[in-house]
Order: structure tokens, then C-alpha cells, then sequence
């Protein structure tokens, strides 16, 4: 095989599928450690949807800002947040990402550009109209990307930043996670009109559909939108049509679902399969280079575990710090 | 046909006009309400001329959910509509939806297949009607980003040209037309696929968000037919030398590596909002049937479009033109032959404001 | 109306309109000397007593405790035996309050700003025309109203001119630099923009050191120093003021700090408190104030002591402590070279030109009169 | 010097001096600027009542009309004051506060908290507060206990121009979340305010009388409510202690708590409903820290448990007035254990 047909590096190539392979590892062993009970609180997994995360994070650097929902982590290790110190934080322990205060929910590391997994849905979409407004004002070509469900799509406030982002030409991007289902509700009920790439045509907005189990497909028109944001080129939306492995959260028994269609999912829809696939089918990559990778992930994954299992737990004197008391 | 009730079947694309071309061109985004009017439309259109089953591709873009809240509507409000079954199966959002349709659609034999979507979707459709060998035809409305193939046209008459077929009341020797088409098969048929209007071969090598758009990576081009009048890749050989849809033969199209060695530089609209120039090395006809192999070592095949095909040096690719392939409802001649032979005249019946039309046999 | 003497309500400092009686300290039918408190009278800066300028005898209180009257209202009526009941009931309901006297007064603004060395100095001018004017200087941290009971008894003899020390009151918020030599220059830049050719310099605290420097480094300017609890007669001072004043961010941060320089911590309320924050709330006063006490306290300890090279420099030098002063221990007093006219003040503390303004009034215009 | 301005001036001035002083403070807000995208005059209105009239000139694009969307640019303030901006925007009536509380309560107040302290939100929202602009039950209310109860949120509301001045200029410079609330009958009143710029710290109550008698708590209008009563009080030789809280949060107990422990008596004046009131709050932590203090039972004066009616004589009616503070002092003094 002569040379590599992808518009990335080989180097890029197995960056991006560490990143993809680490998310999974960490949700599925999420999975896994909530169901043992090992786990306090919501925790909605991200698995299935890898794609999205990396094919559009690989485009940014820290100073640019995403918001993220409340099935974050995906996000939040794209965007480069320390995988021990998620863990950390998920397990409710000093040391994590919120010092054990915020939880899945609320994951957050403005170091890395990452303002936060956000309990409330939609509530990202403001927030970053505001990152890029100021992105804007530092003129230094940072762009800020609003994540959101399909579901949350229905919120006032996503629809009100589309609006924003476009009156004032922000340098804003909203993509939208489409995994069909808000919490148990299809789209089919919940969304009057199942298309978001028409929503932001209602705004004037550029909209493009793409398929978000592609990594590809994700990367190449996540390139072209954060580019034209980055040049002033103003706001744009991208819906990423994808699948969920699991429930809305931890314990969902997915009854809603049709039958066979998570294992149809698993099995014609994983992004990590189809990613693997045509690598090594184009010869970039052999599945001996991907394996390592794999054992790779997983041990950062149980390292994280096992230091979290272990880790302190924050103590009264926490409780009242990183907030002004008054009386 | 024209005995028991005349079926129709109804495959609407709810993701083309989606892709990458809304960004770098503005390309046009037909809204999911607006194909859910169109479709309204045709069924109206349909149910007129009497045709009173239609099958549609069930889908999870949006269009089966608000077509059922629109029936629903409409019914409530009285307004006659066919009944609307939807296809047995399970969308799951990619061209396999659009696969799997036109393959019951033709197991349950209806007299014709209505297409909403731009060039690839028909593509895909054809591409499932070919294995069946069927001959059922399809007629097409643009709601795509390039829409070379289907025609522009207000969607009600192209329901009553396929009702006038669907029905009878047009034989289908006057209502049909044959089409061209180009085969592409790597590897002696290893892996095989068609085009409906252009095969583009491109240097680039991974199909990404599928539509091509950067004329820098293109190497060849073939067409089934060359309009001036049309856009995408297809309008360079409209450009250069063009070829009727009916006409014998196709096009093929050499482009040279940079403008240096180009013939020709050619400004064509190779996108919707985009114009580029397009270094031209040569050209040349395509006769039906005879093999093109393609001189690169490694790449993609565009189909219609969008980048469907890759492949490496050492395969073996080559492209064919077929002609009279598969049938279109030819929506002009139906028209004009209803209005020669008044098809739609009829006495008036003032206790009756929507007749039941009996399929006439057309002469 | 011969033999009526009216005690009226004093005009202490520039912004002072009306004080409330706060107690009567003398019988109706005493007998009065000239310095005697008659009556204490609270403003909303400070209280203080009322002292007899006359001698005589209180035939009448008009004023009730607790009652709230404008600057010369009149309080109580002073007269000898022969003044009957009756004329001093026809005085006291003749008596008009002199608001018209007081408008002409007020015509010209109390205080101007003058630019020295880019900086916007504000002063004040008041008494007589003629004669050797009276310069005040106030301390670290103070302003021209420390001056509020002295300014217009002094100007009673001569003129006075009482001035914001750069980075003070409301000049501007910049120094000429954080030592006791860059001030007394800019002093001197001061005196020569006003057209101050010489002139009896009172200071206080730093302002002491200050009109010290000012002396030794240009004593043409000087006809002689008035030093109140003056800085730079030794490195002692006490570091919890310097440094608590510079800090002190809260109203109850600061009323602690201020406390220290009374004896009578009572006479530090909530309006002098309430004046001195919105000085040290203006932007860079807290950073120039630290500076400021880097410069000249540094350690703890005065830098600069100008006040013991006074010997020998030819001017006369009066110098008061209260004895209770907290900052410049009055102990400094034995250090002023003689000769000097030396008063420790009993009940006082480092203000002791507000605690005992009388007296260091009347020792005061005693040290100018030469 | 002893120069006077309006409240109004005051907020306009802090903000103009704020402006020039920090590139980072950018001004959002609907017709904040005004006449945007029309064909008339920009700077139309300098917001709704002027009171950024003028600012426009000075510091153009800095300033920035909103669409009437409060979630959506409210929560941009928030977003921006996160990315290293200080957004001060302006949400014309607190009554709107619902439509954006999201954005206040369940993002700006906790993420400093709920990151771990990883990160801050100094962003501003003025709001005009109170009632007597006729202008009924949406746009009169005195919504500031709503704010109190959240943590992570300071609250102002300030009653004199001087303290309007620096405590916006604390406001913007602080690096938490600030409702701001103007009282709309206060913008005209005037006052002493200092040309150069001065910060006033939050937490800190102000005593704006002194008294021995009884302790009355107030903030914005009702402090001055409460100085007319004590003027008709003195009269009768009742001489009230003023405590002006200023900031609600953080509240200075301590100023509270000292003046009475010196009075024994506490009348709490709110413009708020009296349910889970600032009055309310206050009563009851005094109750709780000094009750051995208190020499009579404590006194709420505020409006009933009624939305903000449009009638002018009902309108007055709920307010509290400075005859009811009165008559609250007086009660205390009646009653009592001493």
C-alpha cells in the first residue's frame, strides 16, 4: 500500500483512536463499577459516540472553549481533562477534577478549555455564545463549541443562542448529539421537526448532517466549520446522527428500545469497529498497531479505578470552601 | 394495470441537502417540512387521479413523524388522501435505509417509485432496481444539493404524470423514458456500483463527509450526460462539450495535474455557489458498452457526488456506459398526452367534489 | 445692650453647619473666666467644649441639651449683675442667627485646588489679610480637617493655609516620593505656587517632620515651627497604626486603628470613620498608604528624625504632646533641641490639636506672636 | 468637591470609569445602546431609563445590544465571564429574572463551588427593582430574597449614590456572580459622590444614624423610608439607629448584631413579600444570636403577601411607608421585658 489516503497522519490517526479506545474503556468500566454499586449518584455513558468527541476535539486546542452536557466524559477526555483525575471526581474523592464537588455532572477543567458537563440540558448553549464572545473580543481565532442532545435541542435556550450566535456573528459552533432518544422519549415524539440542520437554517445558520459513528465523516466537516469560525466566517451547527450503547443513565433498562436494536447498534454501529476497519483496510494502520493501543487505554483505566478507589474522601472542611459564606 | 387499486410507492430522503456544501457554498437546505409538503402534495396529486395506495419508506429523519401528524391534520379537516402504509422495516439512518426500500417496494410491485432527493439518492434507488430487474420507474424531485438528474418541477405534476402511468390511463410506451447510466467495477467486478450522471474519479483516497467538492484532487470524469444547464461536476462536460440525457453515448473528461499542462482551463459550476476553474487536459466521447480503465493508482470513485468508492494502486477500475438501463416517468409526455387525448376532462357532476376516476386505457 | 456677651454655636472646620448640645457644663448665675468649658457641642466629625472667650457670668442657658442649631445660633447669654431678667428676655428674642454673614462667608468656596509638579493639591486659605501666614501640615493619613478646631482660631491673628499633603484628603493620589525630604521639597514647591514667600509652620506628626526638614533645607522659608506630636525626633512610632491605617479595609477595622489616636476613644464616630474610608476607598490610596509606610516607617521605625538637627537653626520651635499619644510617644518631647517652648497636655492623645484645641490654640498664636 | 450626582449618574459614571480602567468589562444589555440596526440614532436610548447614555461614544462596540432573548444573552455574560471577561449586563426589570434564572442560580452561582474553585464567574446583572412606577405586578417586585437563597451569588442594593458608585466598582471587580438592583424611585435622588473611582467591600452594612432606642434594618428606598420616620420619631425623643445593609449577600450580622445589642430593639424594614423575606432573615438570626439582647419582640414592616398591584392608591399602600416604620418603633417600645 503506497501512502496513506487518510487527511491525517498516521501519528494523528492512532492519537485519535487512543482517544476513542479511552473513552470506551472508561465507560464501559463505568458501567460495569455502577452496576456493582461501587459508584455515587447519575452517570450517563458516552460509549457508542467516540467519534463525535474526537473527530471534532481533534480540531481544537485549549484555548478554545466547548460546553458540554450531562453525558460529558466523552468530552471531557477528548478536550484532554486528566483521565485519573475524572475518575477521581466521579468516585466523589479529593483530588478530582471538582475536588469530589461536582461529579459526573459537572466535570469541568477551564484549563483545557472545558467549561464543564452541565446537569441542566441546553444550558451549555448561552454559556458559550459568551466563550466566543469573548473569543471574539481576544481576537486570537479561538472558537467555542456548545454540545447538545436532541432532546435538549428543544430548549429555549439553545434555540435563543442560535439567534445570539448569529446576530452577533460569534464564533460559535453547535453540535448536535442526535442518538435518537431524549432520556426514553424518540425524537419522533419529542421534536416537532427532526431535523436540527433546519433549525439553524431558521436562524440563517449553516447547518450539515453527518454520520456521527464516522470518524471521517465527523472530522472532514468538523474541519471546515471550525475553520470558518475560526476566519469569521460566524456559526454554524453539526448534527451527529448516532447511537447510545447504553441507557440514558446507569440502570436504564432501555425497554423503550425496538427488539434487536442494541445489538444491531453494537454491531453495525460502533465507531471504534468502523474506525479500525478502514484503517487497516487502507494499509495506514495493522491491527497489531492497534492492539497495544487497546491494552493501553484499558490500563489507564484500571490505574484510574484503583487510585480513585483509593483516594481520600473530601472531609467536613471542604464542605464550606471555593464558595463565599456569608453568616 | 388500471385493475384493482393502483399502488405507488414513495422513497423521501430526510438527510440529502444535509452535507458538507452548506458550509463551504451555501448550498440550499430544504427543510424537513418542505418535503413533507411536497410529499402532501403528490399524494394529493395521486389520489386525484386515482390512485388510492401509496407505500412509503419509513425513516428517522423526521419525514414519517411529521407526515402522520400532518395526515392526521389533514384528515380531521377532510381532505382526501390515499392511504399511506409505511414499509416493514427499521430505519437506521444511512443509504441502506434507501437500499432496503426500493427492494420491498418491488417485492410489493407498485407501478412506480417516486424519489425525493438529489443525485445520489436516486443513484441509490436505481442502484436496488437494478438487481431486480423489474423495470419499475421512477420519477424524481430534486431536494438534493446537486440535482442533475431530477428534474425541477412542482412536485403535484410530477404525482399526476406517475398517477397517469400508475393508473393506466397512459400506456407505458408514452409515459416512460429510458436512461443511461455508468458502471464502475473494480477489480473485475470484485466490487461494483453505478452512476446515474457522473462517475468522478479523485485523488483523494478516504470518503470522509462524502461530498466532493475540491476540484485540486480530481483526475477523470464520466458522464452519462453533459447539460450545460445543470450543476456539480457534470456541468464541466456541459461546458465543454455537451450531451443529451436521450442523446447516444456519454463523456469522458481528462483533467490535467495543474494549469500548466492543462489544454484548458474551464470555470464551471462544479457545486451550487461555486465556481472553479478546472484544468482540462482532454476529452472524449463514451460509447455505450465500451470499458474506460482508469489510469490512476489509488484513489476514490465519486458516484454522483459523493465519494463512494476508494481504491489502491494496483486495483483495477473501469467504467462503462450503459443505455436504456431503467425507466423515468416521463413527466412532459405524460402531460402533453393527457392534454392531446383530454384525460382530464370529464362530465359535470356537481354532488360529487372528488371523482373516483376509472382508469381509461389511453389508445 | 451693653453687658449682654452671647456664647454661640461655634464653626469648627471648613464643612461644619450646625453641632448639637450635648450637655451644659456650668451653671445659670456661675461665674466664668476666659478658657472655661461651658458647653459640650457634638457635630457630626467630633464633640468638644465650648470655652469662654470673655469672663463673666452665665445669666441664661438658651440652648436645651440634646437641641440641634445652626453655626452662631446663639446657645446662652453671658452679662454682669446690672443686666436685668428683662433685657436679657428682650435680647435673647431680638437674637437673629447671622446666616447672612455666613453666605458671605460661604461665597467663596471653602477649599481650591492648585497643580504642583502635575499633581492637584487642594487647600485652604482663611483669616486675616495681613501678617506672616500660618502654614499647616497635617500627618500620615490625615488631611486639612485635622485642623478643624485650630484653622479658624489661628486666623483670627494671621492668615492660615491648610493644604492636602500629596496622595492625602483629595489631592491627588500620587506622591513625589515616600520619604520626609521628597514632601518638605514638595512643600516648599507648594509654598512658592501659593506665593508664600516665608511663613510660621505648624505641623503634625509627619507634617512635624516635614516643616523640620523644610527648616533645615530651606529656612528662608521658615519663620518658625509649631510641632504637634511631630514626627522625627526619634525612630519610635508605633507600627500597629502605621501599618493597621494603610490595611484597615472594614469601617470596624478602621475604628480600632483610629481609636489609637485619641485618648478619649469616643471621639472617634461614625462620620469620621465614614471620611476617612471614602478617602481610603478612592483607587491606589490603599498601595500609595502601604508605600508610603514602607517608605517612612520601614521596620517600624521612623526613617527620617530631621527634628534632632534642628539645634542651632535660629528658628523659634514650640512643641506639644498629648501624654497619652499612642503613635509618637510623648516621651519624644525631651528630644526637641532646645531652646523650644515644650507643652505636654494632659487627657490628650496624638491628636492632641483636636482633644485640647484651646490650648494648643492659645500656645499656638502665643509661638507666632514671638 | 462635594460634587453632587444622581444615582443614575452614579451607576453611569462607575461603569464609564470601569470601562476605561479594564479592557475586560464589556456592557450587554437590551437597548443598552439603542437604535441598533436602524436608520435613526445609535445611542438612542442608553438603555431603557438612560442610565448608559453616553457610554456608547465613549467605548463603542464594547457596549452591545441584545435581541430580547434574557436566557440567551444573560447566559453569555455568564459564559464570557468564565472565559476571562467581566460582562456587566443589564436585565432592565428583575422582574425578568424568570426567564433566565437557569442561567443565574444553576450555572453562574455554582461553578466556582461545583468546579472545585477551579473557576470564576465575575459577571455583573444590574436590574431595577421596587415598586411606585405604576407599573404593576411585572415589573415592581423586589425580588432580592430569591437571590439571597442561593449560594454562590452576591446581592446588592444600594440607597445612596455614593454607595451605588462603589459598590458597582466592587461589583465588577469582585470575581462572583453580582445581582445588582437599582431602585427605579432612587435613580433621580442625589447625593455627594467622589469624581475619582473608589470601591466600597461587600459585607459591610452601613450605619447611617444613630440611635439608642431601637434598631431598624433597611436596604435600598426603605432606608429612606426609614430616616423620614426617624425624623417624625425624634420628635418624640425616639432616636432610631439606621443599619443600611447594602450588600444582602454577603450581610454584615456583625453591624447589625452590635447596634442591637446597644438599642434591644429591632424593626426590619423590606420592600420584599414578607414570606422568607431579608427581613424576615435578619429577625430571625437576631433572634437566634442576641435574643438575650432584645428587649421586645422583633418587627417586620413590609408590603402583605400580595403581587405589586397597578392602581396608584393600592400601589401605595403596599409600600411600606415611613408612618408604618414609625408606628413599628413605637410598638417596640411599648412592648418589651425591661
Amino acid at each position: 500500500m503506497a501512502g496513506n489516503p487518510f487527511p491525517l497522519s498516521k501519528a494523528e490517526l492512532l492519537k485519535a483512536y487512543r482517544t476513542m479506545r479511552t473513552i470506551r474503556e472508561f465507560e464501559e468500566r463505568l458501567h460495569v463499577d455502577f452496576g456493582r454499586g461501587d459508584i455515587p449518584g447519575f452517570v450517563h455513558l458516552y460509549a457508542g459516540e467516540e467519534a463525535a468527541a474526537a473527530g471534532i476535539m481533534i480540531h481544537l486546542g485549549d484555548g478554545d472553549r466547548i460546553a458540554s452536557t450531562h453525558r460529558g466524559h466523552g468530552h471531557c477526555i477528548a478536550k484532554g481533562v486528566d483521565v485519573g483525575e475524572m475518575m477521581l471526581e466521579i468516585y466523589g474523592k479529593k483530588g478530582g477534577s471538582c475536588n469530589g464537588k461536582g461529579g459526573s455532572m459537572h466535570i469541568a477543567d477551564l484549563s483545557k478549555g472545558m467549561m464543564g458537563a452541565n446537569g441542566i440540558l441546553g444550558a451549555g448553549a448561552p454559556l458559550v455564545c459568551g466563550a466566543a464572545l469573548a473569543a471574539k473580543y481576544r481576537k486570537k481565532g479561538e472558537v467555542a463549541i456548545s454540545f447538545v442532545g436532541d432532546g435538549a435541542s428543544n430548549q429555549g435556550t439553545f434555540l435563543e443562542s442560535l439567534n445570539l450566535a448569529a446576530v452577533w456573528n460569534l464564533p460559535a459552533i453547535f453540535v448536535v448529539e442526535n442518538n435518537g432518544y431524549a432520556e426514553s422519549t424518540s425524537r419522533d415524539y419529542g421534536v416537532a421537526v427532526d431535523s436540527y440542520v433546519d433549525r439553524a437554517a431558521g436562524f440563517g445558520l449553516p447547518g450539515i448532517t453527518v454520520d456521527g459513528t464516522d470518524f471521517f465523516a465527523v472530522y472532514e466537516a468538523a474541519g471546515e466549520i471550525i475553520r470558518r469560525a475560526r476566519e469569521g466566517g460566524g456559526p454554524s451547527l453539526l448534527e451527529c446522527k448516532m447511537v447510545r450503547f447504553h441507557g440514558h443513565f446507569e440502570g436504564d433498562a432501555q425497554t423503550y428500545r425496538g427488539p434487536g436494536e442494541l445489538d444491531d447498534i453494537r454491531a453495525n454501529h460502533d465507531c471504534l469497529k468502523k474506525f479500525a476497519a478502514q484503517v487497516t483496510a487502507a494499509g495506514v494502520i495493522s491491527a497489531d498497531e492497534l492492539a497495544p493501543i487497546d491494552r493501553e487505554a484499558l490500563a489507564v483505566v484500571e490505574d484510574a479505578v484503583a487510585r480513585a478507589k483509593a483516594a481520600p474522601l473530601p472531609t467536613v472542611a471542604d464542605l464550606t470552601t471555593d464558595v463565599y459564606v456569608s453568616y | 394495470m388500471g385493475e384493482g387499486p393502483a399502488t405507488i410507492g414513495i422513497i423521501a430522503n430526510p438527510v440529502s441537502a444535509r452535507d458538507i456544501r452548506r458550509v463551504v457554498a451555501n448550498a440550499s437546505n430544504l427543510q424537513i417540512a418542505d418535503r413533507v409538503n411536497i410529499v402532501l402534495r403528490v399524494l394529493t396529486a395521486v389520489h386525484s387521479l386515482g390512485v388510492n395506495r401509496v407505500l412509503m419508506m419509513p425513516d428517522r429523519g423526521g419525514i414519517r413523524a411529521m407526515l402522520s401528524r400532518h395526515l392526521g391534520r389533514e384528515r380531521n379537516l377532510h381532505h382526501q388522501f390515499p392511504a399511506v402504509e409505511f414499509l416493514d422495516m427499521e430505519p437506521i439512518s444511512t443509504v441502506d435505509d434507501t437500499f432496503q426500500a426500493a427492494r420491498l417496494l418491488q417485492a410489493s410491485g407498485v407501478a412506480a417509485i417516486v424519489v425525493l432527493g438529489g443525485d445520489g439518492t436516486h443513484r441509490a434507488v436505481v442502484r436496488e432496481l437494478m438487481n431486480g430487474d423489474t423495470g419499475i420507474p421512477i420519477a424524481g424531485l430534486s431536494t438534493g444539493t446537486n440535482n442533475a438528474f431530477p428534474e425541477m418541477r412542482e412536485s403535484t405534476l410530477t404525482g399526476m404524470a406517475v398517477a397517469l402511468h400508475a393508473t393506466g390511463m397512459i400506456a407505458p410506451e408514452y409515459a416512460l423514458a429510458p436512461n443511461k447510466l455508468i458502471e464502475v467495477s473494480i477489480n473485475e467486478g470484485q466490487r461494483h456500483d453505478i452512476a446515474l450522471v457522473d462517475a468522478v474519479i479523485s485523488h483523494e483516497r478516504h470518503i470522509g463527509a462524502r461530498a466532493l467538492w475540491k476540484t485540486e484532487s480530481l483526475h477523470s470524469l464520466y458522464l452519462t450526460f453533459a447539460d450545460p444547464e445543470a450543476i456539480g461536476l457534470s456541468a464541466i462536460g456541459g461546458m465543454l462539450q455537451p450531451v443529451g440525457r436521450r442523446d447516444p453515448g456519454g463523456l469522458a473528461v481528462h483533467l490535467a495535474d495543474d494549469g500548466a499542462s492543462a489544454g484548458v482551463l474551464l470555470r464551471a459550476p462544479i457545486a451550487p455557489g461555486m465556481l472553479r476553474d478546472v484544468p482540462i487536459a482532454h476529452w472524449e466521447p463514451m460509447p455505450a458498452g465500451q470499458a474506460f480503465t482508469v489510469p490512476l493508482q489509488g484513489g476514490v470513485v465519486a458516484l454522483d457526488g459523493e465519494r463512494e468508492m476508494p481504491f489502491d494502486a494496483g486495483d483495477r477500475v473501469r467504467v462503462t456506459l450503459r443505455e436504456n438501463a431503467f425507466s423515468t416517468v416521463d413527466v412532459a409526455r405524460c402531460l402533453h398526452t393527457a392534454a392531446h387525448m383530454g384525460l382530464l376532462r370529464h362530465p359535470s357532476q356537481p354532488h360529487r367534489r372528488h371523482p373516483s376516476w376509472q382508469a381509461t386505457r389511453s389508445p | 445692650m451693653s453687658g449682654i456677651t452671647p456664647i454661640v454655636m461655634p464653626k469648627w472646620g471648613l464643612s461644619m453647619q450646625e453641632g448639637r448640645v450635648v450637655e451644659w457644663l456650668v451653671e445659670e448665675g456661675a461665674r466664668i473666666e476666659v478658657g472655661m468649658a461651658i458647653l459640650e457641642v457634638e457635630t457630626d466629625k467630633i464633640a468638644n467644649a465650648v470655652e469662654a472667650a470673655d469672663a463673666g457670668t452665665l445669666r441664661r442657658r438658651v440652648a436645651a441639651e440634646g437641641e440641634v442649631l445652626p453655626v452662631k445660633a446663639l446657645l446662652g447669654v453671658m452679662a454682669g449683675s446690672d443686666v436685668s431678667d428683662a433685657e436679657i428676655d428682650a435680647y435673647v428674642a431680638g437674637y437673629v442667627t447671622p446666616v447672612a454673614d455666613e453666605a458671605g462667608e460661604e461665597a467663596a468656596p471653602a477649599t481650591r485646588f492648585i497643580e504642583v509638579d502635575g499633581l492637584r493639591i487642594r487647600y485652604a486659605r482663611r483669616g486675616t489679610a495681613e501678617g506672616t501666614p500660618v502654614l499647616l501640615i497635617h500627618g500620615y493619613g490625615g488631611d486639612l480637617d485635622n485642623w478643624l478646631f485650630n484653622i479658624d482660631a489661628i486666623g483670627e491673628r494671621l492668615p492660615v493655609i491648610a493644604f492636602d499633603l500629596p496622595g492625602h484628603g483629595q489631592s491627588s493620589v500620587a506622591v513625589p516620593g515616600n520619604d520626609v525630604a521628597a514632601l518638605a521639597a514638595f512643600t516648599g514647591r507648594l509654598m512658592e505656587a501659593l506665593e508664600v514667600g516665608t511663613a510660621h509652620l505648624v505641623g503634625h506628626s509627619l507634617g512635624g517632620a516635614i516643616a523640620c526638614e523644610l527648616a533645615l533645607s530651606q529656612p528662608g522659608r521658615v519663620a518658625s515651627l509649631g510641632l504637634i506630636a511631630s514626627a522625627g525626633f526619634g525612630d519610635e512610632i508605633d507600627e500597629g497604626y502605621t501599618r493597621g491605617f494603610a490595611t484597615a479595609q472594614s469601617k470596624r477595622d478602621l475604628k480600632a486603628v483610629m481609636e489609637m489616636l485619641f485618648a478619649d476613644p469616643a471621639a472617634v464616630t461614625r462620620q469620621m470613620l465614614d471620611d476617612v474610608l471614602k478617602y481610603k476607598r478612592l483607587d491606589g490610596v490603599g498601595e500609595l498608604l502601604g508605600r508610603l509606610c514602607d517608605g517612612l516607617f520601614a521596620g517600624g521605625r521612623q526613617q527620617a528624625q530631621p527634628g534632632l538637627r534642628l539645634a542651632g537653626c535660629g528658628k523659634p520651635v514650640l512643641a506639644v504632646w498629648g501624654r497619652e499619644d499612642r503613635i509618637v510617644p510623648a516621651a519624644h518631647a525631651e528630644r526637641v533641641p532646645r531652646p523650644a517652648t515644650v507643652a505636654v497636655l494632659d487627657g490628650a492623645g496624638h491628636m492632641v490639636q483636636m482633644e485640647k484645641a484651646n490650648e494648643v490654640n492659645r500656645l499656638i498664636l502665643k509661638h507666632v506672636a514671638g | 468637591m462635594a460634587r453632587k450626582i444622581s444615582m443614575k449618574q452614579a451607576i453611569n459614571e462607575a461603569l464609564d470609569q470601569e470601562m476605561a480602567r479594564d479592557p475586560s468589562v464589556i456592557c450587554m444589555g437590551e437597548d443598552i445602546v439603542g437604535g441598533a440596526g436602524g436608520e435613526g440614532e445609535r445611542d438612542a436610548w442608553g438603555g431603557v431609563l438612560g442610565v448608559t447614555k453616553g457610554l456608547y461614544a465613549k467605548h463603542g462596540d464594547r457596549l452591545m445590544d441584545t435581541p430580547l432573548s434574557e436566557s440567551a444573552y444573560i447566559g453569555a455574560a455568564i459564559g464570557a465571564a468564565a472565559c476571562g471577561m467581566r460582562p456587566v449586563a443589564e436585565l432592565m426589570f428583575i422582574d425578568f429574572m424568570g426567564v433566565c434564572f437557569d442561567q443565574i442560580f444553576n450555572q453562574a452561582a455554582k461553578f466556582k463551588y461545583m468546579f472545585g474553585g477551579k473557576a470564576e464567574t465575575p459577571v455583573v446583572i444590574r436590574a431595577m427593582v421596587g415598586a411606585g412606577f405604576r407599573a404593576a405586578a411585572q415589573h415592581s417586585q423586589m425580588l432580592t430574597p430569591l437571590f439571597t437563597h442561593i449560594p454562590g451569588i452576591k446581592v446588592v442594593c444600594p440607597s445612596t449614590p455614593y454607595d451605588t458608585k462603589g459598590l458597582l466598582i466592587q461589583a465588577i471587580r469582585d470575581n462572583d456572580p453580582v445581582i445588582f438592583c437599582e431602585h427605579k424611585n432612587l435613580y433621580g435622588f442625589e447625593g455627594e459622590v467622589p469624581e475619582a473611582s473608589y470601591a466600597i467591600p461587600f459585607g459591610e452594612a452601613n450605619v447611617v444614624r444613630d440611635g439608642r432606642d431601637a434598631t431598624v434594618v433597611a436596604y435600598g428606598l426603605m432606608v429612606h423610608r426609614a430616616l423620614e420616620a426617624a425624623a417624625s420619631l425624634a420628635k418624640e425623643g425616639i432616636e432610631i439607629e439606621i443599619v443600611d445593609l447594602r450588600t444582602l449577600s454577603p450581610i454584615d450580622m456583625d453591624t447589625v448584631l452590635d447596634s442591637v445589642t446597644k438599642t434591644g430593639r429591632l424593626v426590619c424594614v423590606d420592600e420584599a413579600n414578607p414570606r422568607c423575606s431579608i427581613a424576615a432573615d435578619v429577625s430571625a438570626q437576631v433572634a437566634m444570636r442576641a435574643f438575650g439582647a432584645l428587649k421586645a419582640g422583633i418587627e417586620m414592616v413590609t408590603p402583605p403577601h400580595v403581587p405589586v398591584p397597578f392602581s396608584p392608591p393600592l400601589e401605595d399602600l403596599y409600600i411600606p411607608s415611613a408612618a408604618q416604620v414609625a408606628a413599628a418603633v413605637r410598638k417596640t417600645l411599648k412592648g418589651g421585658r425591661h
